[in-house]
């Protein structure tokens, strides 16, 4: 990918609390997200990686460093700008009973984006009838509510308000961690088939090696606000070169009992010597 | 502990100025020319009107008046009535308070007592017929005005049977009994609303505490059910207080009401003669003491909810 | 319910006209002669009323309300008796000189205070001068230039110019004497107890100011074995609810004399109890027409009009309400003595329009009166009957206390009222109708050159005062001064075979008419 | 008097979740006026209102008019409910009355609303020095006693009725402002607001539209407490005195009734009827709509004892002709069935499960959400919720049928011979005690422990765990402690009494990877040392294979395969423990799917 990145963040930190509380979330971090391309941020509870999606999403402030996207430096915006910059920044969220509001009908959800562009509720039925099926989900579902969805259609329902405007980068806050093993993959295959039509970046948060490994074309894993190691998902899922994310390889469990049995010898090894 | 005890003794002790100064200005404003209700039926001539009027110490900027008044306020001194015999306020408040106070705090022992039986019960077999009739009547007792109750219990039970004195407040040390018999009417009527409010949140509190992962966990840990209930009780207890710390001020505002129909000397009934013959320092006297007691019950219970639950001290 | 016979209505009234206290129903069953060793009632009396005190201060005890509490702890100088006459106390052999200026009396030996001081002539002139400047009482004095203690026991009062009613109104609660040291003291007026030489003593201790007050025995009091009771107690009950708090208390003993209103039943409740029913006709009920000068209301000023006013009153109707009392009796005179050769205002509306449009208001005139004290039912009533003649009274809401003090200060043209009857009509004049007096506060007297004249004669010494009142209600009447609909009566229900004879003008009787020898 | 306890209504209520608020604002209103506590009260108060403000067409007698002919009389044809002391027909005065009423409640309302709730949305929403300041003036109104304040009032306002209730709502505004609040925080909260701004909402839009859908609700069910509150208030005013003595009113009908209680008790009646069932019907119909709106699910139906015990004793009968499971077997289950009671019916989840793990061997029980594994353990421990209920032929444990003991026996097994190891960490620590007394706690009174043998003792454990400062952490209270920690703590609470079997629910869904890895290390150290049988619950295969000696798979409340750990993952039987271990397995990364051009539906053979 030669051409200029789609994002750049350089030199990122964002702190929580003051004085004796003062809590750093983020320590200088430092990435790019390219057109097309899907970047796994993959961390551990307190690593930061929501915290780095909320700052890109200009949800939370940070204390130093740039967040370029497209050229231009979003965090100092204006709202208006802000506002207008929501066309082509879009995020999906972890929970799916939280993500979507539990008191209008998914037509009026997903319209909503539509109208703060301009266009009225008629208009943008067409095009919230063909987003929902682009998801998957029959169009004439569009006056029910969210409540009477499932954890999986819920997802798509927030998949499908995220791409309604055609975004060129979309913030992935671990959008399947919440739900069954086996409706992970359906979702996630469907965020690849989305990816490669429309040529939207995605940065993908994870705990997950194994989902991030499906989806990612490259991986940066993070530690206590660090970026300690960049790289291909191939190498990075199999064979990463920081001890972190050694351990954090080889911690995660794999559904196969000899590959398995071999992987906690070794992570035995690393942890007595680390001990 | 100590810093969490010290934030709400500021509070509350800004809370008593705040109170003190709006009250007065809003006394001297309601009332703007007190000096001639004062005469009462008698006529008077204009020099005796300007004497009254300096006497009070009125003839003074509204200001000055206000420092003398706060000035005495924090030696505890609220001056003298203006209405009936001259005699210093603090004298007639030490007869009115334990009257005020027997009634609302045999109220809340009253409200705290039954309350927490019922809450229990309650909640220890949610569903059963008590739980339901505990929900359904906590409607209507919450409904009824608490004077419209003691009607009916000064009716049936001291007009038609007798069991209790009809009007008028015994002192204990005179006769302790007859101290017991004569606020056990209203103290009962301004309970009966706060009981079943108490009893509805405690029972609440113990169905959600009895349904939670903890309790679950002590019990596969065999902790035996009698060892279980306490901690249902101390997670339950919290919301109870709470509800007291409000219902206590609703008690005081349910005395005034009561204490005229009872015929009792109370702070209450004193209010409502106060406010209408424009008795300013005793309308001032009144409200800083009745809020006074809120404080104070609120901080006392602000410190066992710290005592009780750990998470509420870093509030 | 037991509805009283004609017959006995008009032994009620009756006995308010003679004003001998005679032919109350307690007459017919037969009072138990009782000498004075042979005392056969309670120990103790506790008397529950609805009127509360401020205080003890002798200054303010003027008012008819306090009268009972006075009576405990203070001798008086002059009492009134069954007969609204007024008799010697601690002042014996009063003489009057021929032109009524000065009147001297002895002190009567003996009095002692709870302080120790003994009371001589010098004590009681310390006294006089404090209840000539007092809050309540300088009116008692007004007349009154100077007080002299002659000897070590004889006083003598001079006045500026005659006073008929002076010994009356000292009767009537403004001649209580108090410990000369006490009232030399700064703080007196905030005392909380009586410096007394009364029969009995206040017991600060054992009572509960302001609902309930006990008096204990004074035993070194001169006249004290003449008191039967060991101790006196009187409940101040507000009864808020009417739940009969004070029948209550009778009933169950905690209390043995209650003042109450009439109320369907109350007689055959005092049957089954055996109590007895003492009345006393203390109040008119109505309307007062104070501006007669048209000051403020310009149409009142004409006679015809304030006729019409009173003709639209239709007074039979009012006792027909099924919880009236029947011992109401209807009578548009403020003289408690009603006079029968006065004719009284019928009903008759048709003649109200003529008089109305005679006086050149056949579509009426309309004006504010006060609402929010005690008589509202009254002037909504009134106001209803006016406006069917086109006179328009509209209410204006005021709190209790503002409607006592702004009616009095003569800001208040018309208003409903429920003011005291006077068992001697000497009172009734000085009180309704002299300058400055409490009740006449358009002062109306004064600008009607008839009245000025009937005044100055009635206040000459040796005036024949019983023909001057007599021909001042005649004028009155037919002027309309007034817009009275009845007189109406207070009752003394009393248990344990106690009786009372009731004094006219106090709303609650003093102690000493309890006596088996009162006067 | 009444007013504080508006306030409590908030919490009275059940709180509402907004996340969860039923959704459906059409069909709440639908559900509502279904209910006959809906309905009635609702009908109720609509006719008094258009009886009371269509007054002037009823025909009825001048309220004020003052006859003393007929003053006091009973209840008669022309005067249906009698009349007053002054003659006055009660029954106009109690349907003119009712205007007072209502208009000076609405005056109350409106103050209140205004007041209350702009102010707890800025609050709730921006929080900051605008929530400490109204907060700190919402908590002076609630300290004050309002009724003097309000006779000062009425003093200043000379009985002007409607100053007197608009200073009324400001005493009723902190319980719009606490409540608005709240709800307005718990939204505040929710990602699909912070959706909204991410999609460019202005923040008025987001409390206008977002925030207004949920908390509309709680608000009508506090305006309909709040109503009843306000009446009753105002009529206690008007017994005090306060108003026009004359103008039709219940509180001054019941004010003028109570000077003649005694000669004529039937006055107090109608007033106080009145305004008992209208501030009941607006109290009952606040709690149907909190009900309906309100988060709590299906009315659960607690068992009666009686069900209970009607069931214990099938199941005993059953268990007697169960055959004995071979020696070496600690737990078997044969045929569990469990099913929860709900309002309109019972709901089977398990329907009829085996299971079986030998001594000091570890079985993987694994599932998606709703397969039943969860509720299959706690019917083994004699856990389920007060509504639950579970039949088996039999479940052995440690060689005995629990379901032939009595309950005491069965208890007796808990802590002794099965330990319980639970998912949540932290929600499973008692938040009122420290972490040494909850482990102290059942040392001592259900391994009979002195005091300072059990401290000792949990001090011990506490190292064993691997918690570095044992005593400091004896201290601490459970939100001092990290989710690991807490997970270490309740292993050592679950071993403390050397059960024979460990029954694990999740233990490590809710840890870190790195941490999970620790834990799952940690039980099978104990479990080696200690020779113990451990039942682990889980929906990761990866975990299944890191520990589990045998498997049992379960969906939809039945065991689709059970068998050892190596030939399920070599060549599992069903076709749903093959997708299983696929999803969890290696999969292509995403290079290799974008060469391949594979579809990224089908799942290409090997994994991570």
């Amino acid at each position: 990918m030669a051409d200029a990145p789609l994002l750049e963040v350089n030199d990122l930190s964002l702190d929580y609390g003051r004085g004796k509380s003062l809590f750093r979330a983020l320590d200088h971090v430092s990435l790019e997200i390219h057109r097309g391309e899907c970047l796994g941020l993959v961390g551990e509870s307190g690593s930061g990686k929501s915290t780095l999606g909320k700052a890109i999403l200009g949800l939370a402030q940070s204390v130093g460093g740039e967040i370029v996207f497209d050229g231009r430096e979003i965090q100092r915006l204006p709202p208006p700008m802000r506002r207008r910059l929501a066309k082509d920044l879009q995020v999906i969220f972890q929970d799916p009973y939280g993500s979507l509001s539990p008191a209008m009908t998914i037509g009026r959800i997903l319209a909503e984006p539509l109208r703060v562009g301009g266009m009225r509720y008629e208009q943008a039925k067409t095009a919230v009838g063909e987003m929902l099926e682009r998801v998957s989900l029959p169009r004439e579902w569009i006056d029910r509510y969210p409540s009477e969805f499932s954890g999986g259609q819920r997802q798509r329902i927030a998949i499908a308000r995220a791409l309604i405007r055609q975004p060129r980068l979309i913030v992935c806050d671990e959008p399947v961690s919440a739900l069954d093993v086996t409706t992970q993959s359906t979702i996630i295959d469907l965020l690849i088939e989305l990816q490669r039509e429309t040529g939207v970046a995605y940065l993908f948060i994870s705990h997950d090696l194994a989902v991030v490994r499906r989806i990612c074309h490259r991986v940066a894993v993070l530690f206590k606000g660090q970026i300690v190691e960049q790289g291909g998902g191939e190498k990075m899922t199999t064979n990463p070169d920081h001890p972190y994310s050694k351990r954090l390889l080889m911690a995660s469990p794999v559904a196969d009992p000899t590959e398995q049995a071999r992987r906690r010898e070794a992570w035995l090894q690393v942890r007595t010597g680390q001990a | 502990m100590l810093k969490f005890t010290v934030k709400r003794l500021v509070s509350a002790v800004a809370l008593m100025v705040f109170v003190a100064t709006g009250t007065f200005f809003m006394a001297h404003k309601a009332i703007p020319d007190p000096v001639a209700n004062l005469f009462g039926k008698v006529s008077f001539t204009a020099e005796q009107y300007e004497a009254k009027k300096a006497q009070l110490g009125l003839d003074q900027p509204i200001l000055t008046q206000f420092w003398n008044w706060f000035r005495h306020l924090l030696t505890g001194d609220f001056g003298t009535t203006w209405v009936g015999a001259p005699t210093p306020i603090i004298k007639d408040l030490a007869v009115r308070l334990p009257v005020t106070l027997s009634i609302v705090i045999l109220g809340l022992a009253v409200m705290a007592v039954l309350g927490a039986i019922l809450g229990v019960l309650a909640g220890i077999r949610p569903g059963s017929w008590g739980d339901r009739m505990i929900s359904a009547s906590s409607v209507v007792f919450f409904a009824v005005p608490g004077f419209l109750v003691s009607i009916a219990l000064l009716w049936v039970l001291a007009v038609k049977l007798g069991w209790f004195p009809v009007s008028g407040y015994i002192k204990p040390e005179r006769d302790l009994l007859g101290w017991l018999r004569s606020i056990t009417l209203p103290a009962v009527s301004l309970a009966l609303g706060g009981v079943v409010m108490i009893a509805v949140q405690l029972r609440n509190a113990i169905v959600t505490a009895n349904s939670s992962d903890y309790v679950r966990t002590l019990r596969a840990r065999g902790l035996p059910p009698r060892a279980v209930a306490l901690h249902l009780l101390r997670s339950a207890a919290p919301a109870a207080i709470t509800i007291i710390a409000l219902m206590f001020v609703s008690l005081l505002s349910g005395a005034v009401i009561l204490e005229s129909m009872f015929n009792m000397p109370g702070i209450g009934s004193a209010t409502k003669d106060a406010s209408q013959t424009g008795n300013i320092p005793m309308i001032l006297a009144l409200t800083v003491v009745s809020v006074l007691f809120v404080v104070i019950v609120n901080f006392l219970l602000d410190l066992v909810l710290g005592w009780i639950n750990p998470k509420a001290r870093i509030k | 319910m037991k509805r009283l016979t004609k017959a006995a209505a008009v032994c009620f009234a009756a006995s308010a006209s003679l004003a001998f206290g005679g032919c109350s129903p307690s007459d017919e069953a037969a009072t138990p002669t009782n000498d004075d060793s042979g005392y056969s009632g309670p120990d103790h009396i506790s008397i529950t009323q609805s009127f509360s005190m401020n205080g003890w201060e002798i200054g303010q005890s003027g008012s008819a309300f306090a009268g009972t509490f006075y009576s405990a702890v203070y001798d008086p100088l002059y009492l009134i008796d069954g007969a609204n006459e007024p008799y010697g106390v601690v002042a014996q052999d009063t003489e009057i000189s021929e032109d009524g200026l000065t009147y001297t009396f002895n002190v009567r030996p003996g009095v002692v205070f709870t302080d120790g001081t003994e009371l001589d002539a010098a004590g009681v002139v310390t006294n006089l001068e404090y209840l000539a400047a007092g809050f309540g009482t300088a009116s008692t004095y007004a007349k009154v230039a100077g007080f002299a203690a002659l000897d070590e026991d004889t006083v003598e009062m001079t006045l500026s110019s005659p006073d008929p009613v002076l010994l009356y109104n000292m009767g009537l609660g403004g001649s209580y004497l108090a410990s000369p040291t006490a009232l030399a003291s700064p703080d007196y007026a905030e005392a909380t107890a009586p410096s007394g030489s009364g029969p009995y003593v206040f017991d600060e201790a054992a009572s509960l100011v302001p609902t309930d007050y006990v008096f204990t025995r004074n035993e070194n009091h001169w006249e004290a074995d003449r008191w039967p009771w060991s101790y006196l107690e009187i409940h101040v009950v507000q009864d808020f609810t009417g739940a009969g708090t004070a029948q209550n208390m009778l009933t169950a003993g905690d209390t043995n004399v209650m003042y109450a209103s009439w109320r369907p039943g109350l007689e055959d409740d005092a049957e089954a109890n055996g109590w007895e029913m003492v009345e006393n006709y203390s109040a008119w009920d109505g309307v007062m027409i104070a501006d007669r000068a048209g000051d403020v209301i310009e149409p009142l000023a004409d006679p015809k009009v304030r006729l019409a006013l009173n003709l639209v009153m239709d007074r039979e109707a009012r006792l027909a309400g099924a919880t009236v009392d029947p011992g109401t009796y209807v009578t548009n005179q403020v003289f408690a003595k009603v006079d029968p050769d006065v004719e009284s205002y019928p009903y008759d509306i048709e003649q109200a329009k003529a008089l109305l449009a005679e006086a050149g208001y056949a579509d009426g005139f309309s004006f504010d009166v006060p609402a929010g004290g005690y008589f509202d039912d009254t002037m909504a009533l009134i106001a209803q009957e006016w406006a069917e003649v086109g006179v328009i009274a509209n209410m204006v809401q005021l709190t209790p206390d503002v409607y006592n003090q702004q009616v009095f200060a003569g800001k208040w043209p018309v208003f409903a009222a429920k003011l005291q009857l006077y068992g001697n009509p000497m009172k009734t004049v000085q009180d309704y109708f002299t300058t400055g007096a409490m009740n006449n506060p358009f002062d109306s007297s004064a600008k009607d050159p008839v009245m000025t004249d009937l005044i100055a004669q009635f206040y000459e010494a040796g005036a024949d005062t019983d023909a001057i009142s007599k021909q001042i209600n005649e004028h009155i009447t037919a002027e309309s001064w007034f817009g009275i609909t009845a007189h109406t009566r207070d009752l003394y229900v009393l248990a344990d075979g106690l009786t009372v004879k009731p004094v006219q003008g106090l709303y609650v009787p003093n102690f000493q008419q309890f006596l088996p020898d009162a006067k | 008097m009444s007013e504080t306890v508006a306030l409590a209504t908030a919490e009275v209520l059940p709180a509402v979740q907004p996340a969860e608020a039923r959704p459906q604002n059409r069909s709440v209103a639908f559900r509502f006026l279904t209910q006959p506590g809906g309905w009635i009260p609702l009908l109720l108060v609509l006719a008094i209102l258009v009886l009371a403000f269509g007054a002037p067409l009823w025909g009825l007698q001048d309220p004020m008019h003052i006859d003393p002919r007929v003053a006091d009389q009973a209840p008669s044809a022309d005067h249906w409910l009698g009349t007053d002391s002054t003659g006055r027909d009660l029954w106009s005065r109690l349907v003119w009355g009712g205007q007072d009423a209502f208009r000076g409640a609405a005056i109350v309302l409106v103050v209140a609303l205004i007041l209350g709730v702009p102010t707890g949305l800025i609050a709730g929403y921006h929080g900051g020095l605008a929530d400490g300041l109204l907060g700190w003036v919402s908590d002076v109104l609630m300290s004050l006693p309002s009724i003097i304040i309000l006779l000062i009032v009425a003093g200043l306002t000379h009985q002007n009725a409607d100053v007197l209730m608009a200073a009324m709502g400001v005493f009723m505004a902190p319980g719009y402002f606490r409540l608005t609040r709240s709800s307005t925080i718990a939204v505040r909260a929710e990602p699909y607001i912070d959706a909204a701004r991410v999609a460019g909402i202005s923040h008025t839009r987001i409390v206008f539209v977002h925030i207004w859908r949920v908390i509309a609700a709680p608000i009508v069910i506090q305006t309909a407490m709040t109503i009843g509150v306000a009446l009753g208030m105002q009529a206690g005013l008007q017994i005090l005195g306060v108003g026009d003595s004359q103008a039709p009113s219940w509180g001054g009908m019941m004010s003028s009734a109570m000077g003649s209680l005694r000669t004529n008790a039937w006055l107090i009646v109608p007033p106080a009827a009145m305004l008992g069932l209208v501030i009941a019907a607006f109290a009952i119909m606040g709690a149907r709509l909190g009900e309906i709106t309100g988060n709590r699910s299906e009315k659960a139906k607690h068992l009666t004892r009686a069900e209970k015990a009607e069931l214990a004793g099938a199941a005993a009968a059953r268990a007697a002709e169960a055959t004995q499971p071979n020696q070496d077997l600690m737990v078997a289950v044969k045929g569990l069935k469990v099913t929860y009671a709900t309002a309109k019916a019972r709901v089977e989840v398990v329907h009829g499960v085996d299971l079986a793990v030998r001594k000091g061997e570890v079985l993987g029980l694994v599932g998606e959400s709703g397969s039943g594994k969860s509720q299959s353990i706690f019917a083994l421990l004699g856990l389920l919720a007060g509504n639950g209920y579970a039949e088996a032929e039999a479940i052995w444990v440690d060689g005995q049928n629990v379901l032939t003991l009595p309950a005491a026996k069965r208890r007796a097994l808990l802590g002794r011979t099965i330990g319980y190891v639970p998912q949540e960490p932290i929600s499973n620590l008692d938040p009122m005690y420290t972490i040494g007394h909850q482990l102290v706690e059942p040392m001592r009174k259900v391994l009979g422990m002195g005091k300072a043998e059990a401290r000792a003792y949990a001090l011990e454990l506490l190292a064993r765990v691997g918690i570095e400062d044992p005593a400091r952490v004896m201290g601490l209270h459970p939100h001092e402690v990290s989710g690991g920690m807490a997970q270490r703590v309740l292993i050592a609470g679950a071993v403390a009494g050397h059960p024979k079997v460990i029954v694990a629910d999740e233990p490590t869904t809710a840890l870190d990877v790195t941490v999970q890895a620790e834990v799952l290390e940690l039980l099978r150290e104990l479990q080696r040392e200690q020779g113990m049988a451990l039942v682990i619950v889980t929906h990761n295969f990866g975990v299944v294979a890191d520990i589990a000696d045998t498997v049992t798979v379960m969906k939809d409340g039945l065991v689709v395969e059970s068998g050892a750990v190596g030939s399920i993952f070599a060549h599992a039987a069903d076709p749903y423990t093959r997708e299983l271990i696929e999803a969890s397995s290696k999969t292509p990364s995403r290079a290799a799917l974008d060469e391949g051009g594979v579809g990224a539906g089908a799942p290409a053979k090997g994994g991570v």
